[in-house]
């Protein structure tokens, strides 16, 4: 086995191939399909502080190479997850990230400041100021850069674990959020969640969502993900987790090049819910094959001018 | 749950645009009971991108064989409509909660329209089996879309046909002759239901009015399939006033009549 | 045959079905494929002031359900266009729309000035200010609304033809521009450009494309674009054209019933060179299935709250 | 140019992982010359979405038939290597500017790389219909890989083979044994090629040094293979100090060697 260890900032991962939020659930589904300790991490769906009841249907969609979702963050609030979810999880001997989204700032730097008690066994929290399917569910926090350093600044005294900042692609400049995010306090940034679009039913000639737009990944976002991550890259010291359309190993190696220190895959965990364990073999394969000793001799070979 | 490679055994277009898959796949053969579906991949790149969900029409534990019966609709369909014997197809299953008929019921009975006949034969054999006698309803717009449930069905299940354009069978919907049925004293004990909502829609009033125990499977888009990404939720009343969102792939794909908000 | 004409504002065409700039050349190639004539108009590729070399290559990669390119403008400039190109492609008997990008606002001034003349036989121009492929392409124009306004304000004085601005897609509110434009005097928006994205060859760690990142086209950003004209139809007052991964004719009614009085067709016609003339006559069987007597009954239909 | 749907006539793995299929298309086959291509739409779907091109290995005008030859290398070769015998291909052809050997030439000696001997294969029979004599010279880094070109090869056309692990005949490139032969008093009139970017790349530093004209053919990523889009430019020398650049689909894929900018 080559050394699949990465290190992004003050997270350490045994893997480099993590659960994306909200494809996953919290892992009870898919662990009778596979052993929820050797992915890299489990990025567990947005959690709210109180519960939530989500969209109507329908909440997605299928598009060519994608899918939409308006799932709305349909989650069981805080306390429900601490009492049942939580040592469920950490029974499963998974590493567990929690993906957190607001109405308010105090709403997050309450879900920060309970998250990180010690004893929780919560290994890192990502702030969800990204998600496109609620009125209110962190994309305007998203997108607005000078929003956002206020919220990261809130939450950065009360989060004792690693956190994760992450971006909406949804942006004229994705590089203005990073710096703001870095300059605030985040250790680390994911990108990117969903981009928004909507699917027309012409027999009805209504939006085919009930929510009437919904949240697009898969393979077709891959190369605007890939952009993005390479801009990043280049704007921000602190680590970076790249995802949007990872189906292949090929696909990882893309973002790891461009400059992402771990990957998270998300849709393509419904076609393939053996996606994480595949592409771990697959990468140690590569690298043995490549002679590559350390991931961190291909993260962000992109940028370098020669050939 | 299992994800396993099926072997397609047998294929047939049992009637225009309607074909019956008979796959060998032992863990899903031996697990399911009716009203559980399977998650399939339909090719093994981008098109289509998700799984599509399919209903268990009959199973064969002992030969570790199962059946589904499915209608082109789009591009899955399509292509699945075109393996061949031999082809190995990517499998998620047994998958959802069925129907879960009372233990000592006597007489059950049966209402599909469309494709949504398929779960119900499954379900028709095996209350059979258990000794009760089985009345199936079921219902298409013409006589060319009739799938031949007889097929399916082991002798003495009673058949009612209904086509909406009167071409075979009772003219007009299934529900209506459901209805004339009830009315010369028909007496339900359980009713078990699928097909399009419009038709579990009238049931349910049917319900309310007779106070007869109903079970419907519903259908909604679907992704993971397995209850994880919250993409086929359905509303359901809690108690009298609140409602909550349930998985029709986890929680369902069968549920109470009396639990659905239409 | 239904009637498939359309008004929008100044501009009448004889279908709504365009041919996207850069993806039909200035018609010569096609011509022997199809009757230029039957296309509702024919955006010529990009032009400019001077003749443009373009990108080194590789120019374009395939990506799912999609592709990215980065051309970079190539283009024999305004004089050999008027002399060669105009001349040919009037001959021809298509509508004609010229396509213009400039790297200061005076380009696009003399630019707008020069086609406007009479006797060139030119129908409409439409502004490019969203090419991501060149460093001064008019990106940067695109992105900020108060840029983009100042520029419109300066073309229109000197435009005497109907005035289409094109929209990058690559902004935080799409809407915000497409007041802009409306405002200082574009008489029709044309959205999406494409999506700035990026394919990392993983055999060479290099992003594939010379020019490193290209714009994503194709049914991969069809949802993203609906979703877009949705918005802009709901904030400005004047007619849209739409476009973005339209292949069929279930994709551009989608468009129509987003908000799109008239759409064009970029990336499809490279599988099919024979798109448009087939959705022309798609349509006008549709619309006699439907009773549909004129576009307009479903022109933003989907805005509608009733079913 | 024609649109047209062609008809499958032939399949064959002329050797492992390459493919020769023969195809119906009487426009193609009666108007196409060597060193032009076809762009062959793979799937009617989105997978691949854009069409690949393909050079014409052969022709047969008045059967109405034509050849190409492929390498399975991704996606698109991948679904055309398993097209059957009586499929219809939607195809785009004959494309570009193929080579045009000089009109009183007596000796052609031809030197292909790889997969880039197909559009060799064509021009090698025209040239000897013509009264030439025809040297081909053929490379593949391993025997294996070599493509039986005397298949498709009339009689009396010489060949020499290179393989790059000396499995067969000439160890090392093909342009080793080329310029051996060169030294050994070959005389070529004009040389035309098709192979590695390499590969011409050293050919045209054999050009340099002993002004044989050359003729090369070129491959770029294509979208539309008309010359509409401007997606497949190559940067070519115009005069001494200025360069352009041309479009593989139309004004090549074929140019002097002393165009191409390396
Ligand atoms: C629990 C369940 C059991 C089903 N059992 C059967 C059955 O036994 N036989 C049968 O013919 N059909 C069954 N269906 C419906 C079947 O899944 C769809 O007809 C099929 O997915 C259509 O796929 P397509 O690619 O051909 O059509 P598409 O063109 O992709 O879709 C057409 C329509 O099919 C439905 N659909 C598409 N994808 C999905 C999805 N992933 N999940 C749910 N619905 C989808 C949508 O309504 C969509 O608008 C069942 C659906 C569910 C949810
Ligand atoms: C003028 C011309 C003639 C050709 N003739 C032949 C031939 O006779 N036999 C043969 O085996 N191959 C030939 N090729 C190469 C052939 O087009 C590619 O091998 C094929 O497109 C690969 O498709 P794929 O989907 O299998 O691979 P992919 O996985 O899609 O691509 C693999 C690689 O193939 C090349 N490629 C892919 N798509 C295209 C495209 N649209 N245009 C150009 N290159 C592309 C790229 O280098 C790409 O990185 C020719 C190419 C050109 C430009
Ligand atoms: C069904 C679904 C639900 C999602 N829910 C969340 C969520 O709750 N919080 C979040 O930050 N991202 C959520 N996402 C976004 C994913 O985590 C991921 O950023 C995105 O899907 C891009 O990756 P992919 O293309 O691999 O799916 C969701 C995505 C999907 C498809
Ligand atoms: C090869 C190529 C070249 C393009 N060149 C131009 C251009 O010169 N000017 C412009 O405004 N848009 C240009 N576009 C964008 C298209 O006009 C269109 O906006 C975009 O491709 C989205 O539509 P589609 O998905 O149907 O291709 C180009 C697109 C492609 C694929
Ligand atoms: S399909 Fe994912 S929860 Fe039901
Ligand atoms: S492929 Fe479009 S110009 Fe050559």
């Amino acid at each position: 086995m080559a050394d699949l260890r990465v290190k992004l900032g003050p997270l350490e991962l045994q893997t480099p191939f993590m659960a994306a939020s909200g494809t996953f659930g919290f892992g009870e589904e898919y662990a009778s399909l596979l052993d929820l300790q050797k992915l890299g991490a489990l990025v567990v769906k947005g959690l709210t502080l109180r519960p939530r009841k989500g969209n109507p249907p329908p909440r997605i969609v299928e598009t060519p190479a994608g899918m939409l979702n308006a799932i709305g963050l349909q989650n069981p609030g805080l306390d429900v997850f601490l009492s049942r979810e939580l040592p469920r999880l950490k029974k499963s001997g998974t590493a567990v990230i929690v993906n957190i989204a607001g109405d308010t700032e105090e709403e997050y730097v309450t879900l920060a400041r309970e998250l990180s008690r010690a004893g929780n066994g919560v290994l890192a929290l990502e702030l969800n100021v990204s998600c496109p399917n609620v009125k209110k569910g962190g994309i305007l926090f998203g997108t607005s850069p000078s929003i956002l350093a206020s919220l990261v600044e809130k939450v950065r005294p009360v989060c004792t674990l690693p956190l994760i900042v992450k971006l909406t692609p949804n942006v004229t400049d994705i590089t203005e959020a990073a710096r703001a995010a870095e300059s605030s306090g985040a250790d680390i940034l994911s990108l990117v969640n969903t981009f928004l679009g909507m699917v027309i039913d012409v027999a009805s000639r209504r939006p085919f969502l009930a929510n009437e737009t919904g949240g697009l990944s898969g393979p077709a976002i891959r190369p605007l993900a890939v952009r993005m991550v390479y801009d990043v890259y280049a704007a921000v010291k602190i680590p970076l987790i790249g995802m949007g359309g990872i189906l292949t190993l090929e696909d990882s190696l893309q973002f790891f090049m461009a400059g992402a220190a771990a990957v998270a895959i998300g849709s393509a965990n419904f076609p393939d819910p053996l996606t994480i364990p595949r592409l771990t073999g697959e990468l140690n394969k590569y690298m043995k094959k490549e002679g590559i000793d350390s991931l961190e001799e291909i993260i962000g070979a992109a940028h370098q001018n020669t050939v | 749950m299992f994800l396993s490679g099926v072997r397609v055994m047998e294929t047939e277009e049992v009637v225009d645009g309607c074909f019956s898959l008979l796959l060998e796949g032992k863990n899903i053969a031996v697990n399911a009971y009716p009203g559980q579906f399977i998650h399939m991949r339909i090719a093994d790149n981008l098109l289509p991108f998700l799984r599509r969900p399919f209903s268990l029409a009959e199973t064969f534990p002992e030969e570790g064989l199962f059946r589904i019966i499915f209608r082109l609709i789009g591009a899955g369909t399509k292509i699945l409509s075109r393996v061949r014997r031999g082809d190995v197809l990517d499998c998620l299953g047994p998958l959802g909660t069925g129907f879960k008929p009372c233990e000592d019921l006597r007489l059950s009975i049966l209402v599909g329209g469309g494709i949504g006949v398929a779960p119900l034969l499954f379900l028709a054999k095996k209350l059979q089996e258990k000794g009760n006698k089985v009345i199936m309803y079921y219902g298409a717009s013409q006589s060319a879309d009739l799938i031949p449930v007889h097929q399916f069905l082991p002798p003495g299940v009673e058949i009612n046909l209904a086509t909406e354009d009167g071409s075979s069978g009772f003219p007009g919907f299934v529900t209506d002759l459901f209805q004339t049925h009830l009315q010369n004293g028909l007496l339900p004990e359980e009713i078990f239901a699928c097909g399009p909502r419009l038709m579990l829609q009238k049931l349910a009033e049917v319900h309310r009015n007779k106070k007869i125990p109903m079970q419907f499977s519903l259908e909604e888009m679907m992704a993971c399939g397995i209850g994880a990404c919250l993409g086929c939720s359905v509303e359901m009343q809690r108690g009298e006033n609140e409602t909550v969102f349930k998985r029709v792939c986890r929680d369902g794909p069968v549920f109470k009549s009396c639990e659905v908000v239409w």
